[in-house]
């Protein structure tokens, strides 16, 4: 057991919805829910669900490996700007690395992000996906 | 403020030193740097060491060891700035005597990064990263660098193959310092074939993990001048923290070692060409981001200016001389002093500044220690 | 040397906060402690949180604490030397002032206790001891605490029941004290009965586990002036550290304490019955030798006292308050500063001087904090 | 796996056999093998196997549970002087917690010191037993 459970529970709204923190001093948006701007420190912040959406701007194919992602490996990972205008970095899934492109729509969807020692628990939350395009 | 000089540095090769514990490191070169010094006593202890708790298991490793070295009572701290603690180990000292609670202070850095399989350190080391926003989503340090190099790639137009140049050149260093863990020459051609750790990143743009142990002895003008040290004045130590890469507005800069820069040429009125520096290139990007905000290179054309750089890390940086976490920062400063006291390899700076740069993740803290020649 | 005062300073309740992270706690106090200071601007903070790494995964702790309030590019550092990191994070903090490095500092003292099962919190407890020949060999911290109160009681022929006295006191002062973990009375003969830790040592000898997070504001004179801090002076924070158990001649002494107190002595002349005190009572017969080795109460004897001590640890003390490891060294500050200036609970302490005393394992390192009363 | 196999293999000898470091300076000698006296600091010592035997000088039943002990406890830990007149702490078996004496004969022997993760390694190393009277 690596992970805490408590740690991961607590931010499972993070986890499984993309959760902005919107100031209301600055007037920034930022990726994940704090209460606290991250931009200006304020407290005066409201949290919003994000869309989900948004395009890749950038992308890398990973295989540094950990004893917690070597099953997982290659990984892409990807700076995503989001349709609300905000960046966020996260992980690529069900698309062939030599297939991501930069300017790729994607959205964000449950997957599992890991597993914990072999009594630990299954860890799920949320990933980028290619938007399939409905003709 | 009372002035700090340094009075003695000791350090031993980087490798994956499998036969011997972080005491055996840390006993090696306290004993070196004790009796380089030539000081009567010692009043503080600072360690760094980033992977004490994950690898060691060991909480408050200043006070073991005092322990193990039969040092007490002296009062000893562990810090911890990530990947820069060494240097976080320095400014703490610093302090110590500027603010006159110490006249000799004792700077250990000692990293044993190899007592796991390299996936299992890997794991540790991600723990640099926010572990709640970025390492249990997946994110790994080396995704940010390669993230920083397509962006850098993109923005200058710079291609993958001129970004190689910065390795070759630290191999080519390392092979002059006789502390380096990678002592062979590498190609062009090797970087960009080399197994990828996160592409565009290889082999050959990341730094080795490596075990090591660096130390020094700080001193106020009073101790240094009985013991004939008052040669290299350690001027000042600065640190500061920026955004997490996704709060960044370009990733391309590193805006906290831009402030530190900008600090210590206001307040001393430094130049750079008159420095020989140290600088933390973890990841080859890194280098070429750090060489263009200390003023070194220009944005987006530091690569045309590495080869003739004779006096950016002679020790063959974080790249080739090696990356021995906590130990890094310690190894920086004992390396300028070196370069500017002794010559290291035949190259020997007689400027009159030292810098080193040191960092933590992508810049997400950065620490400049200025070293400035009294005689 | 310049002065130090305390500016404002902030503590939560100690508790098994299971819907609260390190963030959460950390940032409330840091909100409260800020807006207490009436200051314009903090030059640096400095962090503890003993488990960071092992129980939160997280290295460099304090710049991700930046990069989550909004701080940056404020400097930031955290400190380790286990469970006395708290009073170690002030020692910087009080350092980096008097040096003129820093006109305001941010101290932070953070844990999260609770985030694995008991067991598991125990096991990263027990690194404050010498891995490598003690927890390896599957030596724990109470083992120790045990080991020493035998040898008390051999030595001065105290029974078991009469050192019970220190545990049902400090339950008593935990009533008062509105952050204290532990709010209930106990009894005698409860103590006794209370399931075994380490034989004599019961449930109610030793700390609770629970999360925590108190923060301080240091200041240089200049900065405290002009908010009308001028109140409570940071006199001196001194440490030492001493050898293992099994190499101690006396193992009911406790060495670098010793050394610490008779150091204040002399420097300040400070005597011991002008100070209200919190001392590190982790366990029952440790609050006994450090009484003793205060000069508070005669060695062998200090059981007897105990129940006419209204100025020690008016918290309840790691005994009853709690011991949130990082955090602890920052409340016991925090309290004193609250008991010499506001009253805490009906008790307010007029003397000149203010004593912490904060320790890791069975003094492997102390710290002593003194503090004094300027208006 | 929480231990490193190599931290425990380094110093192996002085898991598997008592050994002191004699100072030639200071002229103490301590438990564990070191390269320098913990007592002064000097590099001048020698590594000396100790006979291993000793005296109880006072002990203790534990009953601290971590994740590494919960299937040993209770433990007997005791303070233990040496013939050689050296202190050391360390771990009591094949005796009841209740038959533990001040005083008590003991000798040190090869024990099970704990099992690592499910997948991890089995420590051996010394404990103390007492000493049995051949008549
Ligand atoms: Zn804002
Ligand atoms: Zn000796």
């Amino acid at each position: 057991m690596r992970s805490s459970i408590s740690i991961f529970w607590r931010r499972k709204d993070s986890y499984y919805k993309v959760l902005l923190t919107r100031c209301k001093r600055c007037g920034r948006a930022s990726f994940f829910a704090r209460d606290v701007c991250p931009y200006c420190g304020s407290s005066d912040v409201s949290i919003v669900k994000s869309s989900g959406r948004g395009r890749v701007v950038s992308y890398t194919v990973s295989y540094f490996r950990t004893d917690s992602n070597e099953e997982y490996l290659p990984l892409v990972i990807a700076l995503v700007r989001l349709d609300e205008g905000v960046y966020v970095t996260g992980e690529l899934r069900d698309v062939e690395p030599a297939e991501v492109r930069e300017g790729m729509e994607v959205e964000a969807v449950l997957r599992r992000y890991s597993s914990d020692d072999p009594y630990g628990l299954i860890y799920y939350g949320l990933k980028f996906i290619p938007v399939i395009k409905r003709c | 403020m009372r002035d700090v000089y340094i009075a003695s540095s000791s350090m031993i090769n980087i490798s994956r030193h499998f036969n011997r514990g972080y005491k055996e490191l840390a006993g090696a070169v306290v004993k070196d740097v004790v009796e380089g010094a030539s000081v009567e006593q010692l009043d503080y202890m600072v360690v760094s060491s980033m992977l004490a708790e994950s690898s060691l298991n060991q909480l408050d490793l200043a006070t073991i060891l005092t322990q193990h070295l039969g040092l007490k009572p002296m009062p000893a701290i562990r810090v911890d700035t990530g990947e820069s603690s060494g240097l976080a180990a320095v400014e703490i000292a610093y302090s110590l005597i500027t603010a006159g609670r110490a006249d000799t202070v004792l700077v250990v850095g000692v990293e044993k990064a190899t007592e796991f399989p390299t996936r299992v350190t890997n794991r540790f080391l991600s723990k640099v990263l926010d572990y709640e926003v970025e390492v249990l989503r997946n994110i790994t340090p080396p995704n940010y660098a390669a993230l920083i190099m397509k962006e850098y790639m993109k923005k200058y137009r710079v291609s993958r193959e001129e970004l190689t140049v910065w390795p070759v050149k630290m191999h080519d260093n390392a092979l002059r310092n006789p502390y380096a863990q990678l002592k062979f020459k590498i190609t062009p051609s090797k970087v960009l074939n080399a197994i990828k750790i996160s592409e565009p990143i290889t082999l050959y743009d990341m730094f080795p993990i490596g075990d090591g142990a660096a130390a020094l002895i700080l001193a106020s003008s009073r101790v240094a001048r009985k013991s004939g040290k008052e040669v290299l004045l350690v001027r000042d130590v600065v640190s500061a923290t920026s955004r997490p890469l996704y709060l960044r507005d370009d990733i391309t800069r590193f805006e906290s070692l831009a402030t530190l820069i900008s600090m210590l040429r206001r307040k001393y009125g430094f130049r750079i060409d008159d420095a020989v520096c140290e600088i933390h290139d973890s990841y080859s990007i890194y280098a070429y981001i750090i060489l263009e905000e200390l003023g070194i290179a220009r944005r987006g054309a530091s690569y045309k200016e590495v080869e003739n750089l004779v006096y950016v890390n002679v020790s063959g940086g974080l790249k080739a001389r090696g990356h021995p976490f906590g130990a890094t920062g310690v190894y920086q400063v004992s390396e300028v002093y070196n370069v500017m006291v002794k010559g290291v390899g035949g190259v020997k700076f007689d400027g009159a500044f030292g810098l080193t740069h040191s960092m933590s993740g992508p810049d997400y803290n950065s620490r400049l220690c200025l070293l400035e020649r009294v005689v």
